[in-house]
This record gives C-alpha cells, structure tokens and sequence, in this order.
C-alpha cells in the first residue's frame, strides 16, 4: 500500500511492536510509521488531530475515553496485552520468594513508576498496599518515582535503585531466562494492567488506510502475534 | 552665508546657552577654560545631543530647528573627538576608509594617497589601534574626518597629544585644505597660539555663555577680554608681502609704507598676509637704539596703557596706522620711560620673533 | 548500526537547529536592540517575559504551545479559517516550537553584547555618514559578535537536545518531526542501550566537532577588546 | 486547590534553583575568567566540551548521571568506598544533575563578559596598588555585570523549568526530590489539566515577580557603557 | 640613589632599546616624537609590559631583574595614563578612593582634601566620569594617581587637554609636592616649556633608542641636539634672589655680579633659582641701548654660532660667566651686526619673557 500505517504507541510497548510490525511488513508488504511516546502525552496529541491511524495505548482508559468522544472506533477497541508487574533486581540474591524484603525494607530506593500516570506503577503501589507496606516505604521516602516504567528500568539497571517494580517483558531475555532476581506477585494484589489498541477517527479519512488497518488489528489477534507478545513478557486474553 | 546656532542645554548643574554666528569660511576657534562646554557644543552641532529648543543652519542650509532634526549621518560634517575614538575591529586603513567609502565619488574632494602621506601614516596602514602610539592614533582621527570630505569640520584639540613637530607638519596641511576647499572649520584649543596661528574668528566661553565673539584680531587686542592678558597674548597684523631678500628674509609692507622683516617665508609676492606678534616679544624704545640686532623698528603711537593680571608687567596698546600692536613691558620700565598715552613711540620687534 | 530512522531522525535534528537558530537570531536582534537601548520603564517587564519559556517544563509548555497551534486553537483555527493548515505535527510547528524555547539563550546574550556595543562608536560611525541601519551592520555586529556566538551556541545545542516541547508539537512522526533526541529517548526507553549509546556518541561528537569549529573559527578573528 | 505535595515541589524547585545557581556561579567565574584570558589553543577544546550537556536530550543525560552518581557508578562507588553515601535519589544528586545541565548557561555569558572587562581598567587598577583577586572584586565583578545577570537568570529559570535530568537523578521522591516541574508534568499526563494549569500559572507567577524584581535591581543600579 | 632601568622590547617593526640612569630626586622628562616610545617605556618600569631582558631598580630596591618581577600593584608607583582612563563604574569620589584606601594609612602622605581643592575638583566628586569634560576627566586621573602617595610619580602627558589656567595651577602643586615630599617623576610631554620649567633632568628618544640623556641645562643648550632648534629653545641659568623691590620685579644675583630683573616671585631672598630664558626672547646689542624698555642687559661673551633649521636665523651661544645663554637672531642681524666667536656682547632680555 502506498500509505503507511501511522502508529502512536505507548513507550514500553514500543520495542514488540516493532517487532511484530516488521514480522507483518514481510508477510503483508505494508508500511509503518511509529511515533512513541506517553500514553498522556500521544492522548493529547490525538485530542489535537494527530495524524495518527492506531493507538495502542498502555491502558484502557484512554482509548475508552477517546472512543467516547468519537475520536477512536469503538469497534476497533481490544486488548493486546496485559502487563505483568514483577519486583525486580540485578542482585541473584536481593529477592525471595516471598519479597520479604519489602518487609524488611533493608534497602535504600524502590523504583516505580508514577502511579498516577503509568498503569504499572498504579499496579506497583496496589500490591505494596496489600502487602502492607507501601505507606511505610513512601513515609521513609524510599519510593523513587520514575517518569515511565521504561526510566524505573533505567533506574534499576544501572544500579542506583538496588530493585524496583518493572514489567516483565522489560526483564525477560530473548531465550526467556531473567538475570538477577525477581518476584512475580499474585494477579488477585491488583487490577489486571490491561493495554488497550484502537484504531483512531483519522484513519477513515482514508479507506484504503481503514482497510489495511483493520486488517493488521485483525492480525494481532492471530496466533503468530499473540506468540510474539507472550513471549516478549505480557499475558494476552483470548478473547475481545 | 555663515554658520548660525543657537543652543540652549542643561546637563546636570551646567547651562550651556549660546548664539552663535560664525563666519561660513575660515577657521574659528572655540576658547575657553576646561568644562566651559566647547565639546558640548561641536556635540550639539553635530547633531550627537538631541536638543529641542535649539536651531542651526550651515551655509543656509538648516540642519536643525523646532521642526526639523537633520540626522547626524546626513550632516556633511567631520569630526575629530577629543579622544581618537577609533574603531577597535578596524586596522588603520578600515579605519580611514570607512568615512571615505560612505561619501559619494562625486563629492570626494580628498585625496586619500595624500592625506595618508601628509599624515605620516602610510606605514601604520595594516596595524590596529592598540598598536599605536596616542598621537598616531589621533593623527589616524584626523584623517579619517579629513577623508570623508566635510562641508563642515569640527575639531576638538585635534592637536593635544601631537610633538610641535607633527602640529607643525599637520597645521599648513589643514590650513591649505581650508584655503584651497574652502571648509569652515570649528576648532577647539587652550593652546593660544595654534589659535591665532590659524582661527580667523573667535568664540570666547565661560561657563556655558559667549564671553566675546569676532573676528581674532579684534578679540585678541581688546584689553577687556582675558586673551590680551595671557601669557601668550599676541596681535596680528595685516601686511602684503614686498620682497624676499637673499638672506632668507622677507619683507612684509604696512598699510602705512613701513616694513617688517621676517623669516622667509614661501609666498608669492603682493599676497596679503598676517604676521603674529606676541606682546611678549615687543620692546619699547624712545629713540631707535643702534648696533641693536633687532631688526624691526616700528614707530607707534601709545594708545592705552592697562594693568596686566601679574602686577609687575603693564600692556600697552600700541596703534600701528589703523592696526593695533600689544605690548608687554614691566612696571618698572613704564615709570623708567615715562610712558603716557599719545605719545609716540618705537615697537620693536625680532625678526625671528613672528609668524605668519 | 544505525537503523533509517536514527539517520533521519539526525538530520531532522540538525536542521531543525539551524533553521530555528537562524531565525531566533533574525528576530531577536531587533528585540535585544530595543531593550538595550529603549528608557521605557516597562522594558524590565518584557525582559522578564522572555525569560519565561524557560520556567515552564518543555513538555508541559509544548502541551499549551499544543494546545495552541493545533486545529482547536487560536493559531491553528485561525491559519485553518485563512485556507492554510494547523501547525501541530508539522516541522514548521516544530521550529516554533523550539524557537520559543529557546528564546532567552538568544535575547540575553544579544541584549548584553548591545549594552556594551553602543555608546561612543556609534556616535563616530555617525559623524563618518553611517545610518542607522549601516551602523549596526558595520559596527554593532562586529563589536558584539561574542554575543552572537553565545545566543548561537547556546540555542543550537540547546535545541538538538531539547525534546519536551518537540515531542508534544511534533508527534514524534519518524522521517518529518523525529529527531535525535527522541530517537535517543526511545531507545532508552526500549531499554536498547546499545542503541542509544551509539546514537548519542554519535550525537555528542557531531555537535563537539561542530562546535569546535565555530570557537575556532571566532578565534581566527582578531579578538577586539572593547576598553 | 494545591496539595501539600504540590507545596513542598514548589519549594523544592526554588531551594534548587538558588542553590545550583549559585555553586554554578562559584564554581564557574574562574573557569570562565580563565577561558576568557588564556592564551592556550585547546581553550577552544574546553568552550566546546562545556555546551556539551545541552546537546544529550535531558533524560538520557540524567541516566548516564545515574549511572556515574549511582552505588555502581564511578563517582557513586569512590563515595560509598570513602563511607558515604553514593548520590542517587538525594538532593546532593539533584544539585548536581541539574548544575551539569545549566553550566553552558553560566559558562558562557560569564566567559564573554570577562572577555569584554579586562584590558585597559585592570592595568589601571594595578597601578593603583589593587593585587589581582582586589582587581577582580572591585573592577572585573562591577564591569561585567550583565553577564553575571545573564547566567543568573538563565540558570535559574531553566533549573526551574527542566526536569528531564531531575528526575532520573532525583528519583521524584515527594517532599525531597519531587520538584514542581514534575508535578505539573504529573498533572497533565494524568489529563488533571486543572491542577495543572493551577500549578503551572503558579510558577509563572512566582517566577515572573522573581525576574521582574533581578531585572528592576539591576536598573536600579548604574547602567555602565563601557565605550 | 637612583633610577636605573635597561629595557629591550620588540614590538611587531618597534623595538625599544634604552639603558636609563635618572636621578632618584627631580623630575625627568621623556621627550621625543609621537612613536618614540615614551609611553612604552612608562609601561615598562609601572611592570605593565611583561619585558623577559629587562632590569629595573628604584633607589636601590630591585624591581625587576632576571629573576624577580615585582607585579605592578607592589611597585609604589602613580601612573597618569595617556588617556584619562577612569573607572566608568565608578563616580570622582570613588575613583580617588580607590587607589588612596589601598595605601596603608601609614604611608599616606597626601591630603586627601587638599588634593581635590588643588585639582578643582570639589564640585565634582558625585559625577559619573561619563559627565565630565576632558580636562576634567584628565584631573580626576591626576589626583586619582598622587593620591596613592606613591614613591615614583609616572605622568604620560597629564596637562595635553588642560588649558593654560589649570595647568598654572597644577603645575606648582605638582613642583611643590615633589619639593616637599621629595616624589622622583618621570614626566613624559610634548611641549618643551612645560617641560623646561618642570624637569630637572631629561631623556631625549628617537626611534625607541636614548638620543642622549643628561641634565636638563646641558641638553637645553646643546646645539648639536634637536632641542636647541626647537622654536622654544631655552636655556635655563641659575642666580639666587637678591631683592623684592616695590615696582613688583624681582632681583635676580648671577654668579658673576651682574642682575636680571624679573616679575616678583614669591621666594624668600638668597634662595637658589633657576630662570628660563627662551632663545627667541634674547636680543644682541653691541652698545647697550639708551631710552629702551627692556630691562635686562647682560654683558656676555659670543661662545659659537650655528645654523637653524631655519636658514634666516642663527643660534648663538652665549657664555654668561659660567653659564650658557641662547639666542636666536635673524642671519641678517648677525651679517649687519658682523658678529664673531670671542666678541663681547649685550644680551637684551625682556623682564616680562622672564621665567622660573
Ligand atoms: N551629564 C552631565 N551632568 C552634569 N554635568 C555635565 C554632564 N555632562 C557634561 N557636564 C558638564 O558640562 C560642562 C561642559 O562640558 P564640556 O565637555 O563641553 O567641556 P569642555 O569645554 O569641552 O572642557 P574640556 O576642555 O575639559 O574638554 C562640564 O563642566 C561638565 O562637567
Ligand atoms: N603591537 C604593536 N605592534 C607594532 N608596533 C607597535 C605595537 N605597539 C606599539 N607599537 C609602536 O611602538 C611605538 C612606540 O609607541 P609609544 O606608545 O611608546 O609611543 P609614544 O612615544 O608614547 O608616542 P605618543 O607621543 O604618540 O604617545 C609606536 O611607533 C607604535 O606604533
Ligand atoms: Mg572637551
Ligand atoms: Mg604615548
């Protein structure tokens, strides 16, 4: 197809959905153009007429508010991930099985993302709230709140926060092995991190472009995606 | 056609307040104590301080009244500052020609090889200002305002910081370019005698007011005025030039038939001329005194005699026809002498004493 | 090494600083001019409203410049009514965008080196037949060219860093408003620190080389001190 | 309408804009005064390499920041080696990150004022029994002014406004290292555009009396041409 | 005691080579033509110049040597530069204050008040430098420089933009303070009267090299140097005062017997002085002459003769007892007169032309 399909996608999805674009551009021959960026901040843009087709936003709020105000299609609107939370450290040693160590609290920083905004660090705080933790730790001021989940990965890969809430699929090696140690919490500690794509208003400008973006929406809802993105670390629902 | 101003100003707690009615040819000199505002007003002239109530026209031509602000670049002026001023990002010759290039070929009325020689700095041509000498940097300001060819030159002590032998190179240079050209000139000096060298008119200021203005032979003599009582106070005559005589004197001829001997000097005969002569160097004689190596005996009527600022010395105003002649002698050879006005007397005057 | 886009996204960013740089500087030399030498009391209010671009954080400044300049604002509804396009996601939109954000790196720099510059000079230029408009170029510029290399400097490599504002006015759009800094961030992001190491390098050393040149290059000019 | 978080941003904001501001200014006048005066040709190499951190898109220079400053960073390890602690997450962190950041802001307008005061004035100084750090106090600090007022001001509002290095090295811990740049920031991706613009006119506010009362000051002051 | 100072400097087509011994008390003048080096070598001795084969003392203490430089702000040393050079930051009062606070109270040795009252600066003091004249500009840097009550005085033409009165009252300030606080000054001027009034010994540079250099009486009068040539050629003879008489004129005593009147001045009978009598202000008789108002007549006897720059004037040298008179007449006079080396003559010199 002549025109590209212009995606607006979540940072931290950003690295599998190339992925799965270029898997698609070799088998479909079409074209991609992906701008990452925050969920708020493509939200915003999108509100102001971004030429954007898809959204894959790293929640679902979003793209339900943008369906309701008639920006997005509401039959587009699916879930092709759901995040996983896990405390995570590059110390073999540092978690157990039972995170005790958030009981401890024998450490100096705790990475997590700004629950306010990013869906892991809204999950990050719920499972510290059940674990009964969380309002010591952020009173010892030991919670350090990073911008995005991909800068608590940052902040806990070089070393300065000694763990941190991240998602696995930032943490899981291509052969699926996981260096350092982590710990998975039970999905009952917080609400399901699901991420929501929508195919946006501006692509009906266009039918041809509504067309070929159907068609790849359509796509990742097929086995060879789905196996793609489970195995990049996200659980994925089978069903709409 | 003439050079009028009037200025009305207040800087501070200084007034300056003047009329001005300058002759459009010659040079005239602006004189006065430091602070008695003779920049200010070659500022105003230029245009450089915004005036309101203040007029000035050039030659009819009005540059400047209530309605009218003609913008400084448009006033075809030179102007020489008190300090050399010169560009720092510029080497001598960017320096000079940066005038010289704005003025249209047609109105080029300076030659550039010339004024470069005549002012001694054809090799200084590549160097920066930081790499001159004070007084090669104000010769540089003076060509640079010659080169723009004005129809009205401003000089503020153009001369201060220049070796008598540099002033003396420079002066007949600027005196030609004023005979032959025709520019008015408006000269700022204390050196009274680079001013009756070369000013024919003359601006007398105190404090920010016109003490005297006129022609300077007319100001130079007149007792009242604080320039006959200086210490370099001079008159000047006016003579026609008779004859060059082969031991390198000339003779110059009074209007009233007597003769005045000077150095020679390299001017064609019959041209009028006028000779300076300091009140200093003339002596009084009742009888002309022989084997006396002075040669210029002139006889003179003693028109007034007046005290001088040092107590011990008197001026005497000495009438040479219908030109007037000072004199500086002590007290004490005015009482010796007997000296009384109308009485008639011999000036006596060295060769080697005058100037043209 | 570096994937289309990274190279694309390198030579968005150059452009981007030289052309938002090149215009700052058009602009704001008359702006600097007026307030080094305007006496209006109110002067001291815009210069500080010049400084104001820097206090906001660029992304939330970029979320009003957004706001702003996209189809529902005042400057984009107003070129749409006139038959033009919006100017969100466009590298027009862009340069604005970074043009205002880097505003006070050109103003100060320039307003300071025009303080200095006036005075007697001028005055001398003017009695040497230079108007106005000659004064500046044949004086002004030259004695106030350290200024220039500051407000160029800084608002160069001020904006082949910045992203905040970009990334909200441009879209982040690879191939049109995707620019290094971006590119650098998402690799981060990605965790591709690979990636993003490379790219950097090859940010840091492109700038440092630009950069020397220019110091050297204002270095080979006679240094004029201004006493 | 503000929350105590936003509250204690504010204040943190402003605690870090004086206090890097004026580290930068002590630290970097003889860096500046040096590069203004050497004669050594790698001078031009030093110009460069201070515009350097304006280059890398904030965040990623925070994260090589994080990296260096961090228990397993170079910097970090010496300190934690020499019983302190390392400098992540901390206000000391902070200082430091966003000093890194605003050094081209001082730098460099420092350096050309120094360029422009030295010469004749000194000598005179000199003369008049003044030893050299006297010289720099009481001619060098007074003629170069302006610049001294640039880098103040653009350091100061850009501390205010960044965020990008802030936050990776700060950590965004509320009530310590939360500043409120990222409140805002905070504000608007949780689309709470209220609190947003709140906070965001706030700053503004405060920010804009603070520039308007350095720049009144300085008028206040004798404007010196130095012609 | 002395000043000894050996400098070797090149500066780009420049270079400056001079070995200087002045004396450590008086006033020396460093005189030559604009882009001798005058300045330069100011700059040299004030350690303004970083000169590596230079070597400096000043009354013993070393300076600057190969190993030692003393920086400029240790030399106890006033500078008046060739250009005013104020603090613009700065208004007159804390200009002055500058250099004065930052002399130990102990050492200070100059009334602050009186220095200000003397220099015309009173009303002056809360003036920014950019609201003054020049003239004024130039006593601010005057005073700014004395008030560092310094052990070495350096004045870079400090009186070129001062007009006739100021400098008349500068002048004996500065001759009183070196009188009295025993200050050596090296004075660099361009005008020979000044500079034959004020110094007592001087160099004389050409091209960057010491042309010669010696006391200032012996340079006056020696023919084979410019200065003799000069227009204002003077000598300078010493006599002792001998009498104040009521007509205000002052008798001079000569070693030989014979008097010079001269306008009264105010100092005290039997005090040495030293009187300027220019070359152009002494005319030759060979018989004294009668009925005449100038009130000095030497006997003298004719030492030499030598030509002027001028070919109508002659110099002649005059031997008066033990000293040496000039006077320059015109070739006509000598030729008329037929003056001849050995011949006893009158010198004729106005009371009123007369100096101290
Ligand atoms: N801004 C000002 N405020 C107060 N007085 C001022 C100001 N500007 C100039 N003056 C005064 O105006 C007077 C005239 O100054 P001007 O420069 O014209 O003097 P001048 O005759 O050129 O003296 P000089 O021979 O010393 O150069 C001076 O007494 C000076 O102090
Ligand atoms: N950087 C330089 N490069 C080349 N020549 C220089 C440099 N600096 C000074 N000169 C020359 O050195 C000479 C001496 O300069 P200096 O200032 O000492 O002269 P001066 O005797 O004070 O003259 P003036 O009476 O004009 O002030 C001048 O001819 C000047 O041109
Ligand atoms: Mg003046
Ligand atoms: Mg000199």
């Amino acid at each position: 197809a002549a025109e590209p399909l212009r995606i607006a996608v979540a940072a931290n999805f950003n690295g599998s959905l190339q992925q799965l674009t270029a898997m698609y551009q070799q088998q479909h021959n079409q074209a991609f153009l992906i701008s990452a960026g925050s969920s708020g901040a493509l939200y915003a843009q999108i509100q102001q007429a971004a030429p954007f087709h898809l959204f894959f936003s790293a929640d679902a709020q979003r793209p339900t508010q943008l369906v309701a105000e008639q920006l997005a299609l509401a039959d587009s609107q699916f879930t092709y991930a759901v995040g996983v939370p896990v405390l995570w450290s590059t110390d073999k040693q540092l978690i157990d099985e039972q995170a005790s160590v958030l009981k401890t609290a024998s450490f100096k920083h705790l990475s997590i993302a700004e629950p306010r905004n990013a869906p892991y660090g809204a999950a990050a705080q719920q499972i510290m709230q059940n674990l009964g933790v969380w309002q010591k730790l952020n009173e010892e001021k030991k919670l350090v709140r990073a911008q995005s989940i991909g800068q608590a990965y940052s902040q806990v890969a070089s070393g300065a926060a000694p763990l941190g809430f991240v998602a696995l699929a930032q943490i899981i090696n291509a052969d699926g092995s996981i260096t350092g140690s982590y710990w998975q919490a039970p999905t009952t500690m917080y609400e399901p991190i699901v991420q929501q794509a929508v195919i946006l208003k501006h692509a009906e400008q266009d039918p041809q472009v509504l067309i070929a973006a159907r068609k790849f929406m359509h796509w990742l809802q097929t086995p060879d995606a789905i196996a793609v993105i489970q195995a990049a670390g996200y659980y994925v629902e089978n069903t709409r | 056609m003439s050079i009028t101003a009037s200025i009305n100003l207040q800087r501070g707690s200084f007034q300056l307040e003047v009329k001005l009615e300058l002759p459009a040819k010659g040079i005239t000199a602006l004189f006065g104590r430091s602070g008695s505002g003779k920049t200010t007003i070659l500022r105003c002239i230029a245009g450089l301080e915004r005036v309101n109530s203040m007029s000035l026209s050039v030659n009819g031509d009005v540059w400047q009244d209530e309605q009218l602000f003609l913008p400084v670049h448009q006033r075809a002026l030179g102007y020489v500052f008190q300090e050399a001023s010169l560009f720092p990002h510029l080497n001598v010759e960017r320096n000079l020609m940066f005038g010289y290039n704005r003025v249209a070929k047609a109105q080029r009325q300076i030659c550039f090889t010339e004024t470069v020689e005549l002012l001694g700095l054809s090799s200084l041509l590549k160097r920066y200002p930081e790499q001159l000498s004070g007084g090669q940097r104000q010769r540089v300001a003076i060509a640079r305002a010659l080169l723009t060819s004005p129809r009205l030159l401003l000089m503020d002590e153009p001369m201060a910081s220049l070796d008598q032998s540099s002033k003396a190179e420079i002066l007949p240079y600027i005196e030609r370019l004023h005979a032959s050209l025709g520019i008015p000139i408006i000269y700022v000096s204390h050196a009274i005698d680079e001013v009756s060298r070369l000013a024919d008119y003359m601006v007398l200021l105190e404090q920010g007011r016109v003490l005297a203005q006129g022609p300077l032979q007319e100001l130079l003599t007149r007792t009242d005025l604080p320039l006959a009582h200086s210490a370099n106070a001079a008159a000047v005559i006016k003579a026609r030039v008779q004859a060059h005589s082969d031991d390198y004197i000339s003779e110059l001829q009074l209007a009233d038939g007597q003769c005045l001997a000077i150095s020679q000097q390299n001017i064609a005969l019959g041209t009028e001329v006028r000779a300076r002569v300091l009140a200093r160097d003339v002596a009084i004689a009742l009888v002309p005194p022989q084997q006396f190596s002075v040669n210029n005996c002139l006889a003179v009527t003693l028109l007034e005699i007046s005290d001088d600022p040092n107590p011990g010395h008197v001026l005497l105003k000495l009438a040479l026809s219908d030109q007037v002649l000072l004199s500086r002698i002590s007290r004490r050879s005015l009482q010796r002498l007997a000296l009384q006005p109308g009485q008639l007397l011999y000036a006596l005057v060295k060769a080697v004493s005058l100037d043209l | 090494m570096l994937s289309a886009d990274d190279i694309t996204a390198l030579w968005v960013t150059f452009k981007l600083a030289v052309v938002s740089t090149a215009i700052l500087l058009l602009l704001c030399t008359p702006l600097a001019w007026w307030l080094a030498h305007t006496r209006w009391r109110g002067r001291t209010v815009i210069e500080a409203l010049v400084m104001l671009p820097l206090v906001l954080p660029p992304t939330v400044l970029g979320f009003y410049l957004l706001l702003l300049l996209g189809p529902k604002g005042w400057v984009g509804a107003s070129l749409e009514a006139m038959g033009f396009n919006h100017l969100a996601f466009t590298f027009t939109g862009l340069v604005i965008g970074s043009m205002i954000y880097s505003l006070p790196f050109v103003v100060q720099p320039l307003t300071s080196a025009f303080q200095a510059a006036g005075g007697r000079m001028l005055e001398v230029a003017a009695t040497l037949r230079s108007s106005p408009v000659d004064r500046f170029f044949s004086v002004v510029l030259p004695l106030s060219r350290r200024g220039f290399l500051t407000a160029t400097v800084l608002s160069f490599a001020h904006t082949l860093g910045e992203f905040g504002v970009i990334i909200m006015v441009g879209g982040n759009i690879p191939g049109s408003t995707q620019v290094a800094s971006i590119a650098i961030y998402n690799h981060v992001e990605a965790m591709d620190y690979a990636s993003a190491h490379t790219l950097s390098a090859i940010l840091v050393t492109l700038s440092f080389s630009l950069l020397l040149a220019v110091y050297a290059l204002n270095r080979k000019f006679k240094v004029v001190a201004i006493t």
